[in-house]
């Protein structure tokens, strides 16, 4: 393993901030959705990155970080589509610049 | 001798890598671990083509194909070289990248879950801490490449089997995991070599096979079940139904691509087949302790046919489940099922050796299964099938 | 309990497997172009015509009276009259088909042909491996392809053949039996000595069943012209030795089947 | 293996890009589905096998499937041909992720020196994980599961149809 921790680093600091511009540019909500779960992947990356080259690896911190975040995602995921499938039917769009009012 | 026959593959496998310097030898012994894979496999999956068609044709009182070869042993083969030559056709308005891509995933997925199958003593290709998560982790990878195919096609019929298909996948992966997690339970360990040494031991002559005890057997109903919808097979072939959906989600692929879709469906089969037979039938141990000197890859792969031969004698005999009886039965039937198996299992881990654990055991599983299947039945959830004409 | 209704299937399925290779009944095909199943007599497929006799332009029953040209539905018939006659079973003199085409391809088996046909000369036939590589003539079928013995038909469907060659018979016997009585009056009429000749020789023939070969040949000569009686008297005696030289050949007799039928009402009347 | 390392974080990252880039909606799911594939790898190569299988198990074989259903579920709301797959507000909030990327990669680049660089390989068994969840961590573990639950039925009652009369 010649990859140094900088390089898993910045990889994770890459996906995060593609994440995070797509979720704040683009108009349909799913893929706002999609933007958030490349955020806490990047964010995942990290935590294991750290936990590899951490001085204490046994103590798995970070790995059970990473697994709690995972199971978190998969919650938020099903939540956050189940909102958005709910919105559709609402207002009978995803488009976020559309949905500019409080009041159905 | 007996010992070189069961190590035959291995030693070969040595043999050839000696040739080779050192450094190069763990590449190149992986190398003809994947060839093996990619030729045995295959072998198999021709093999139980020729067997499901002579067999159903058999239970439905015909003969089944007997021209090509002596009684029609060599179909397989013409079968392949016809679908080889065919034109391969990709509709006008598909999504052509998507449309090429989803049969290739589908077989690399199908091919990677036979790496970690232990197909014999020390035949493994990896031999990883997670094994069964690996497995597991690549099965559930089939379920995009089947969306693939069918949202790619932009026919509704690849569609509408494409999300039956992975609806019932979603739906049965998992009573299917939780029917496995019974055996890592009580072997402590994710590592399929591990769970099939953890069984080979043998008591009055008698197998510690885990569908010989209550839990186990009971899993492995259960897991037969959902590894029959997760092969979809029939009764659970919804996303194929030839009726309704023309082909499901390979509806628009001919040619080449198709026989890769008939592959990596038969491949799954095979592979599923395999993990049942390592978790529950003890992998390549052999079934009596007096039987030991044959081979443990012959155990493997017989046990391999055998639960084939299984399926495709349940696909001559059931007809088609409809979708909501389909659903009622993973959630309502299977999934408890599995859930209170756990519980058995746990059971029977802390009531320690004796015949009473038995007893509890089995009283507790036959009179839950009793129950809850005249309850669910009289429900007509998946009972007769009833009609409601105009209401 | 749950289950049940799988397992007994299972065992269904299975006693399926293991008795298609014992038991015939569990293995209902069989390999078709080696082997085949026997068809049902009731078998129709295309309509076929039927000819008496060895010489199928000579025996052929049709008289293109093209009742079922007009009757078929899809109309897939065509007929052309002969210009000349040639007698039919019972000897009256007939025209005939010079040309009898069925278009199969348009043929829709209905058999309503068949039943309207008079002359029991079109029935329906079981061939039905009639593919061919020529799209248009290969399934229009001339009179020559058409034309089938009745030989074939007494093969393909016996019992109907039997009924049709004893109402055949029964026919034939009839005119038979009129004409007798008419070459018996017109007999007794021109010349009564003739008729004491006359009398002996038909009780003779009577049981070897040559009289309605004698018969015949009274009828399809003497009808027409004005006979002498001693004309009639040589024609009914030489009948039985020479019957060869007259136009009904033996084959018209009717078949085996039907043939002590016919004798014995001959002998009757 | 630092070359393969390369190609992994390109693949990844191109799948994230072509994720939040591309104009079909379906084209962007699986392009996720290719982001978390190499975000496995990732984890793979840095030995930690059971949460790459977990990621895979998880988001290729769950999230995934579920934002492809959520899209096709909600497909009639396509946006239509004339306007853009972008927000009006695009400018800043790129500029805000440049921001970000920016101010994160100068501070890993300025601590790069000091952040180890070779370590043994970790020897961590699926059981020591396993013993760890169900002691060190089994407070977090209940409280997972519990949150997995509460986002289970959560899920299902916001996405159920409302009957009519219901209310």
């Amino acid at each position: 393993m010649t990859t140094p921790l900088v390089g898993y680093l910045l990889v994770a600091a890459l996906l995060f901030a593609v994440g995070l511009a797509g979720a704040l540019t683009r108009r349909n909500a799913i893929l706002v959705l999609i933007g958030i779960e490349l955020m806490l992947n990047a964010a995942n990356l990290n935590l294991i990155a750290f936990w590899r080259y951490g001085p204490h690896p046994e103590a798995l911190t970070g790995m059970m970080f990473a697994i709690f975040s995972i199971a978190v995602a998969a919650a938020e995921a099903a939540v956050g589509l189940g909102l958005v499938i709910q919105i559709h039917r609402h207002a009978q769009t995803t488009d976020l610049d559309q949905m500019n009012r409080m009041k159905g | 001798m007996t010992e070189k026959a069961d190590q035959l593959f291995v030693l070969l496998k040595d043999w050839l890598v000696s040739f080779l310097p050192g450094n190069w030898q763990g590449v190149a012994g992986v190398i003809l671990g994947v060839i093996g894979i990619a030729a045995i496999y295959p072998t198999l999956f021709a093999l139980a083509v020729l067997m499901e068609r002579k067999g159903l044709g058999r239970m439905q009182n015909r003969i089944g194909p007997n021209r090509v070869g002596p009684f029609g042993v060599l179909q397989p083969i013409a079968d392949a070289i016809k679908s080889l030559t065919k034109e391969d056709v990709v509709p006008v308005n598909a999504d052509k990248t998507v449309h090429f891509l989803a049969p290739v995933v589908l077989v690399v997925v199908a091919f990677m879950g036979f790496a970690v199958l232990p197909a014999g003593r020390n035949m493994v290709l990896v031999d990883m801490d997670a094994s069964l998560l690996f497995y597991f982790a690549m099965g559930a990878s089939t379920e995009v490449s089947i969306f693939m195919a069918g949202w790619s096609s932009r026919n509704k019929y690849s569609l509408l089997g494409a999300m039956r298909a992975v609806a019932q996948m979603i739906s049965y992966e998992v009573p299917l995991l939780l029917s496995s997690v019974v055996i890592v339970m009580m072997t402590g360990s994710l590592s399929l070599v591990k769970i099939v040494e953890v069984q080979h031991h043998y008591t009055w002559g008698f197998p510690h096979w885990y569908i010989l005890t209550p839990w186990g057997l009971a899993a492995f109903v259960m897991y037969a079940i959902a590894a029959t919808a997760e092969t979809n097979r029939s009764p659970f072939d919804l996303p194929e139904g030839e009726s309704e959906l023309v082909a499901g989600y390979f509806t628009e692929y001919s040619g080449f691509k198709f026989a890769l879709f008939f592959l990596g469906e038969y491949l799954g089969m095979l592979s599923i087949s395999g993990l049942g037979t390592t978790l529950f039938l003890g992998g390549w141990s052999a079934p009596f302790s007096f039987l030991e000197w044959v081979p443990s890859w012959i155990w493997f792969f017989s046990k391999v046919m055998l639960s084939i031969t299984v399926l495709i004698w349940v696909r001559g005999t059931l007809p088609r489940l409809r979708q909501d009886q389909l659903m009622n039965f993973a959630w309502k039937f299977v999934l408890p099922m599995t859930l209170l198996n756990l519980g058995v299992a746990a059971l029977w881990r802390f009531m320690g050796e004796g015949w009473l654990r038995w007893i509890v055991c089995s009283a507790i599983l036959i009179v839950v299964y009793v129950v809850a299947g005249r309850t669910e039945m009289r429900r007509k959830h998946f009972g007769p099938r009833s009609y409601r004409y105009a209401e | 309990m749950l289950g049940e209704g799988i397992l007994k299937g299972l065992a269904e399925t299975a006693k399926n497997f293991a008795g298609s290779f014992v038991s015939e009944d569990r293995l209902t095909t069989v390999e078709y172009p080696e082997q085949r199943i026997p068809t049902a007599e009731a078998a129709r497929v295309f309509p076929f015509l039927v000819y008496d006799g060895t010489d199928w332009e000579k025996g052929l029953r049709c008289v293109a009276c093209q009742i079922c040209e007009k009757e078929c539905p899809p109309k897939c018939i065509y007929i052309e009259k002969s210009k000349d006659k040639k007698p039919d079973y019972v000897g009256k003199m007939q025209i005939y088909p010079a040309r009898f085409d069925i278009d199969v391809s348009v043929c829709m088996s209905c058999q309503i042909c068949v039943e309207v046909c008079p002359f029991e000369a079109i029935k329906m036939d079981t061939e039905f491996e009639l593919s061919t590589s020529d799209r248009f003539g290969g399934l229009l079928f001339d009179r020559e392809q058409l034309a089938k013995s009745n030989e074939h038909y007494h093969k393909i469907h016996p019992t109907e053949a039997s009924e049709v060659d004893a109402r055949l018979a029964e026919e034939k016997a009839k005119v038979e039996a009129k004409a007798k009585a008419a070459a018996a009056a017109a007999a007794a009429k021109a010349a009564a000595p003739a008729a004491s000749v006359t009398a002996p020789v038909k009780s003779e023939s009577t049981p070897a069943a040559g009289a309605p070969k004698a018969a015949e040949a009274a009828a399809a000569k003497p009808m027409a012209q004005t006979t002498t009686a001693a004309k009639a008297a040589d024609a009914a005696l030489n009948a039985p030795a020479a019957p060869s030289g007259k136009p009904a050949p033996a084959s018209t007799e009717p078949p085996k089947t039907a043939a002590p039928d016919a004798g014995s009402k001959t002998s009757g009347e | 293996m630092s070359f393969v390392f390369w190609l992994v974080a390109a693949l990844t990252v191109a799948g994230g890009l072509a994720a939040v880039l591309l104009k079909n909606l379906v084209h962007c799911a699986l392009a996720l589905t290719v982001a978390f594939a190499g975000l496995a790898m990732l984890f793979l190569q840095l030995d930690a096998q059971f949460a790459g299988f977990a990621q895979i198990l998880v988001y290729i074989g769950a999230v995934a499937i579920l934002v492809v259903f959520a899209i096709l579920l909600t497909r009639s709301s396509e946006t239509p041909k004339g306007a853009g797959i972008f927000s009006r507000t695009w400018g800043a909030g790129l500029v805000i992720a440049a921001a970000v990327f920016a101010v994160i990669g100068w501070a890993v680049l300025q601590s790069g020196a000091g952040l180890p660089h070779e370590t043994g390989v970790p020897s961590v068994s699926v059981q020591q994980i396993g013993n760890a969840l169900m002691g060190r961590y089994v407070l977090p573990l209940e409280i997972v599961a519990l949150l997995l639950t509460a986002a289970l039925i959560g899920a299902v009652i916001v996405a159920m149809h409302e009957k009519d009369g219901a209310k």
